[in-house]
């Protein structure tokens, strides 16, 4: 095995388009050291990004975020502004294993892994963020949505590697929640998790909703119909009872471990209505 | 003679007895006596018991001395944590 | 032992939070652990483990691990010795497979080679032919006739006829007749309740470090409960005799009945003699698992009747335990403690322990007890809540007490669960009011605690400081209640006593640091030990006076004439008979060799109030309150950490913890992930009431206080639960989904 | 594979040391530079045991690699006393028996006073929150908790 810590993107990029065997990208590592440990996998090349300008850092663009890869969630969580922004996105991030593991495990890594449990995921879908590629070919920008492709896979092509992460602007009256399940109050890994974005009308009626669900599926899922319930109430009693079966209408989990089906499916619908109820009051609606 | 009390899954080893009698002065003597009166309980003896007196549990000490009016319970070697 | 050792006394040192011996080291990183240990020339030795729960081994080809540069030895199961007692082989073949692979991770080969990579290496160049066979891990399964027998022929001559071979042993305790009880109950309670096996998930994974020398001499350093029981367990496995074989415990990071016994420990010596290096192996947390001894997992039957006024009119339980794949006698211990805490007519119980494809169990604090006890209590709590009784009232009118027959035989002695039961019952935390949705769960719990044998050594230096050398390492804090009662016996400052721990070649035989014995049979040791050194101070008072040995006396620290007859002279402190000890007669020392009985059992009660989420089946622990009669309390802040340990391992146990097994026979969820111990957000603080009601066999009235904490709390979390959700729970752990599912939301 | 030259700073002081690629931090410290007051308790995040600070942020060293102490600051539990002054955290804890075996200590100490210094009147729950990474076996944290806090009082002059 390789250890090579990048100076830029573009060098990480080739080095890793090169290299025919396994390779892992390292940023927080708090995955990728697990799987060297249990002998999941044997890297033949380990690129170490954090050494590449820039790529720690938060900074504010088009009213929005640009999140860099390496930047670990205890920082993102310090950071006022992000968290006054997109506080569903921050909390989802900062729920990551432990305070240790927050001092180095990070948002881009989370997405990466390729979990549908990531903690971080369904926030950001819900925000519709925007992950910058940078590869052989050059760099590109991808909805975080369309990065997951199944456990353990993305849609990143050889060489590419996630540089940052962009958080976009949003109107007033609008905010974000997440909820997961863990059996403890901590350490756990999501047994059902659920986001909430919502954007709120003048009238305090909801005027968008995009709800995201994990660890109910091979990847985090969109509840688009779940989503449109919401719109044009102040999410009344029925409506959520509604909302919450709609969730369960398009989980598709696993029996393991960590949950059943049948506990899966209904904590995600308990998840959304509880979070959308928090996501609504940070956004300013009075029921 | 001294009442020595078997637990229940010894009595098939003891004509179906759960009290039974021998003579003895001590907690060797007792084990001895049994296993010649009663050779289905030597495999247990064997492995390993211990002795109740008077409500105080005695793991091993062959020369404990037993009064005949003593309470004598036999109970399997306990092993802890 | 007799019961007329206790006198009572005033205390100046005893019942002191004074500092712990090992607290600086352990604080600043300095105190040595099993990992910790190095030397020179030292070899890293690994385990090849088996990926299937049961499968035959056909062959192993190690000719390319040997054939691997830096690889300086290969073990297999053939290289160790045929061995005649049943319980050494076991032990063995648990160490090593021989013919079948028992369970996942057990292990079948070891290399040790000039580094962990290449000792990772050469396992992957060991070629296992494996036959898989059928495969059972769980007790209900593997008890019908039928099931893959895991061991043939290890069935003891109690077991009835037509069970299956699995049955190693079956035991029956009780008196009276259960049947009339149950025709005088007016209402009867009859459930069956299932328990998950838990690890004791100490924070340290096995590690040691072997030496043996061509010249047959051989040295361990691991960490261990025990280094007197590894040195008679591997002696035995490696064919060497004791006195060649030097066992050194080092710090332990946890053990709670998990380090009782080996499993890297001959691994490691035999492949030091292979190698003629010193041979270091560390496990690593998939490891510990897999391959280390978690406690047993049951399937239980209880039926309780009880008369409207609360009296229990008649009991039986039927008690299946598995300890893995290989005979243990855990279920007997269960059987006896089920109804201990009650004085009963008519109680029966029957056990039953079988075999099944899983590693092979160790003790876990109060070992049996927690898993019967919980049974009981819960089917007690249930007839309380039909019959509108009040939970303590019940316990209080059943209590066993000095006289009751108990249920395992013996008439108890002084004992102090009616004390216990009194103050649970008049504490604010019992009348404490609950919010909507919470509930209150109560239970007992009980454990015999243990004696055997001891080995004190003290020494009185010539600046009149003292130590004390003693053989069982120290997992609570015992050094510091040792130095207590040695400094309580002398007559000095706690300060001027230091106390070790010896290895196997320093001391006589001491039993394992195991059933709560420490504190109450080192201590008795101890304390005669000091006793010892004090007759031979007064004897050089004596001489240096000129009168009778036997007119001197022992008083506050010093050597002082027994009475006005016996001359006027100022009393001669400790130190100062000490500074002149060579000019008569030599160094001053005082010893005492036992195996110590008069061991007193035990009681706790807990409190326990929680919240269940009804929508997610989640538990909140809200308040806990733990009572329990310590004997006396030498060290009452190291008392009461044993109960708050205690406490939250059984909150694990009823919550969370579990061995979860795929069908494919191997464990699911080998790592702290998955394996879910209590964290600190998960918990209240543990409050404590600490009984003190003085065991008469100690001559200061100790009992040992380790392992009761663990007894109560599965069912007063399985009470509470029921009670804050409205539905009974009879399966542990009560894990959110299952708790869902029980309130009917999944 | 190749072994890689690690010039870092431990606890104030100069090291250097050669590591393999794939060797944590953990490792290094513990198998070449004889600090052992960390712990490998799981190797994999979830127990604490190995609790460092690297550039002032608390970590599991278990999950970093020896390559990454690169130019980074380090500190373990042995830098944590003052000479043979111990740091108020590390007194409390003896005096509030916060400790039975003591595996888990150091990184509690450790993740304790990383905690402080960002927080340094914090409630219990922010204790144990911020704590639930470090787990102990033996005193159900009870103990612990109260130590944090008696130290936290100290050290704010309480």
């Amino acid at each position: 095995m390789r250890y090579v810590a990048a100076r830029t993107a573009k060098e990480a990029a080739g080095l890793l388009a090169a290299e025919p065997g396994v390779t892992r990208v390292l940023a927080g590592g708090t995955d990728v050291l697990v799987q060297l440990k249990s002998g999941l996998v044997e890297p033949e090349l380990i690129v170490d990004i954090k050494k590449i300008p820039g790529i720690g850092d938060i900074t504010a663009e088009n009213g929005g975020f640009r999140i860099g890869a390496a930047v670990p969630n205890a920082a993102l969580g310090e950071h006022a502004g992000v968290v006054a922004l997109w506080p569903g996105v921050v909390e989802g991030a900062n729920l990551i294993g432990s305070t240790q593991v927050q001092g180095r495990c990070t948002m881009a890594g989370n997405l990466c892994n390729g979990s549908p449990a990531g903690d971080a995921v369904p926030g950001l879908v819900a925000a519709n963020a925007v992950a910058r590629i940078a590869g052989p070919g050059g760099e590109r920008d991808c909805p975080v949505a369309d990065v997951p492709a199944g456990p353990g896979k993305t849609t990143l092509k050889t060489g590419e590697i996630v540089t940052s992460i962009f958080l976009p602007a949003r109107p007033d009256r609008a905010s974000d929640a997440y909820l997961r399940f863990i059996p403890r109050t901590e350490m756990d890994i999501a047994v059902a998790s659920a986001a909430v974005s919502l954007e709120l009308a003048a009238d305090g009626t909801v005027k968008a909703a995009r709800i995201v669900l994990g660890a109910v599926a091979p990847t985090v899922v969109v509840a688009d119909e779940a989503g449109k319930l919401l719109v044009g109430t102040k999410l009344d009693d029925a409506t959520l009872a509604r909302m919450a079966k709609a969730c369960e209408a398009v989980c598709k989990p696993i029996d393991d471990k960590r949950g059943t089906v049948a506990f899966r499916t209904r904590t995600a619908g308990t998840l959304a209505r509880r979070a959308a109820l928090i996501a609504y009051a940070r956004a300013g609606g009075k029921k | 003679m001294v009442k020595v009390r078997l637990w229940g899954s010894l009595r098939q080893a003891a004509d179906g007895e759960t009290e039974v009698e021998v003579k003895a002065k001590t907690f060797k003597e007792l084990l001895d006596r049994l296993v010649e009166t009663y050779p289905g309980l030597e495999p247990q003896i064997r492995r390993g018991v211990s002795l109740s007196l008077d409500g105080v549990i005695y793991r091993e000490a062959w020369f404990t001395e037993i009064r005949p009016d003593a309470e004598v319970v036999l109970m399997p070697y306990m092993t802890g944590g | 032992m007799s019961l007329d050792e206790y006198q009572k006394r005033e205390f100046k040192q005893v019942g002191t939070r004074v500092r712990r011996p090992d607290g600086v080291d352990k604080v600043t990183g300095r105190a040595m652990y099993g990992a910790d240990a190095t030397a020179p020339g030292m070899l890293t030795g690994r385990i090849l483990r088996s990926p299937h729960a049961h499968a035959r081994i056909r062959s192993i080809d190690t000719k390319a691990a040997e054939a691997l540069p830096g690889v300086k030895a290969v073990l297999t199961g053939a290289d160790l010795p045929a061995q005649e007692d049943d319980f050494i082989r076991d032990v063995q073949d648990n160490c090593m497979a021989r013919g079948k692979a028992l369970y996942d991770g057990h292990a079948v080969a070891a290399v040790a080679a000039v580094d962990a990579a290449t000792a990772k290496a050469a396992l992957k160049l060991i070629k296992v032919d494996y036959e898989i066979l059928p495969h059972v891990t769980e007790v209900d399964v593997a008890i019908k006739p039928g099931a893959p027998v895991v061991l043939a022929g290890r069935s003891l001559e109690n077991v009835p006829a037509g069970m299956s071979e699995n049955v190693t042993s079956h035991c029956e305790f009780g008196h009276g007749d259960p049947a009339k009880g149950f025709a005088k109950a007016d209402r009867i309670v009859e459930r069956s309740f299932r328990t998950a096996a838990t690890h004791q998930g100490y924070i340290e994974p096995h590690a040691c470090l072997a030496s043996v020398s061509s010249d047959g001499k051989a040295d361990l350093w691991c960490c261990t409960q025990g280094q007197y029981f590894v040195r008679t367990l591997c002696a035995a496995i490696m064919g060497m005799e004791a006195s060649q074989l030097r066992v050194t415990a080092s710090e332990i990071g946890g053990g709670f009945g998990g380090k009782t016994t080996v499993f890297i420990e001959p691994v490691a010596l035999a492949l030091s003699r292979k190698a003629g290096r010193p041979v270091k192996i560390v496990m690593t947390r998939d490891e510990v698992f897999r391959a280390t001894g978690p406690t047993v997992h049951t399937s239980m039957d209880i039926k309780i009747g009880m008369a409207k006024d609360g009296r229990i009119t008649g009991a039986e339980a039927h008690l299946r335990y598995s300890g893995g794949a290989f005979p243990c006698g855990t279920v007997d211990m269960g059987a006896q403690a089920a109804f201990a805490a009650y004085d009963l007519d008519n109680v029966r119980t029957y056990g039953w322990n079988v075999l099944t494809n899983r590693p092979k169990e160790a003790a876990y604090r109060a070992p049996g007890a927690p898993q019967a006890i919980y049974a009981v209590e819960s089917v007690i709590d249930e007839l309380c809540q039909d019959l509108g009784l009040d939970p303590i009232d019940v316990r209080l009118k059943n209590a066993a007490k000095k006289g009751t027959k108990s249920s395992y035989g013996p008439t108890f002695p002084d004992i102090g669960l009616v004390a216990t039961l009194e103050a649970a019952k008049k504490h604010p935390h019992y009348s404490a009011p609950l919010a909507e949705g919470q509930g209150r769960g109560i239970s007992c719990g009980f454990w015999f605690n243990f004696g055997g044998n001891s080995c004190v050594s003290l020494n009185i230096n010539t600046d009149g400081t003292v130590g004390v050398t003693e053989g069982n390492p120290d997992i609570g804090g015992s050094r510091a209640s040792i130095s207590l009662m040695a400094a309580e016996e002398l007559g000095i400052d706690y300060d001027r006593v230091r106390t070790i721990v010896a290895d196997t070649s320093s001391l006589g035989y001491n039993d394992v640091t195991d059933g709560s014995r420490v504190t109450f049979a080192v201590g008795l040791a101890t304390i005669k030990a000091a006793r010892a050194a004090v007759r031979v101070m007064c004897e050089r008072a004596a001489k240096i006076w000129g009168i009778d040995a036997d007119a001197v006396e022992w008083k506050d620290g010093a050597a002082v004439p027994a009475g006005p007859n016996a001359g006027k002279f100022p009393p001669m402190s400790l130190a100062e008979i000490a500074a002149v000890s060579f000019e008569t007669g030599g160094p001053i020392a005082g010893h005492h060799e036992v195996n110590v009985d008069g061991a007193g059992v035990s009681f706790g009660v807990h409190i326990v109030d929680v919240e269940v989420d009804k929508e997610t089946g989640a538990t909140k622990v809200l308040r806990y309150t733990v009572f329990q009669d310590a004997g006396k309390a030498v060290h009452p802040s190291y008392v009461e950490g044993q109960m708050q340990g205690g406490a939250v391992q059984g909150i694990g146990w009823a919550l969370n913890e579990e061995y979860i097994y795929g069908a494919d026979g191997r464990l699911q969820n080998p790592t702290f992930l998955d394996y879910r111990v209590p964290v600190a957000s998960d918990l209240p603080m543990i409050d404590t009431v600490i009984l003190e009601i003085p065991n008469p066999g100690h001559p200061y009235g100790v009992r040992g206080v380790g392992e009761t904490g663990i007894v109560p709390p599965l069912a007063a979390l399985s009470n509470a639960v029921s009670r804050s959700a409205g539905i009974r729970l009879s399966e542990l752990p009560m894990s959110p989904p299952r708790v869902l599912k029980a309130l009917g939301g999944s | 594979m190749k072994s890689i030259p690690v010039s870092t700073t431990i606890n104030g002081d100069p090291y250097e040391f050669l590591c393999a690629p794939d060797e944590t931090l953990l490792d290094a410290l513990r198998n070449r530079l004889g600090l052992t007051g960390a712990k490998e308790g799981c190797g994999t995040g979830d127990c604490g045991a190995c609790s460092v600070t690297l550039n002032g942020r608390l970590v599991c060293s278990c999950l970093v690699l020896g390559a990454e102490a690169e130019g980074a600051e380090i500190a373990t539990i042995e830098g944590m006393a003052d000479g043979d002054e111990l740091h108020p955290l590390q007194r409390h804890f003896i005096d509030h028996a916060a400790l039975q075996c003591g595996i888990c200590t150091p990184g509690i100490l450790v993740a304790a006073k990383s905690l402080l210094e960002k927080n340094p009147d914090p409630t219990d729950e922010e204790v144990r929150y911020w704590l639930a990474g470090n787990l102990c076996r033996c005193t159900g944290y009870d103990k612990i908790i109260r130590a944090v806090q008696a130290a936290a009082a100290e050290m704010r002059g309480a």
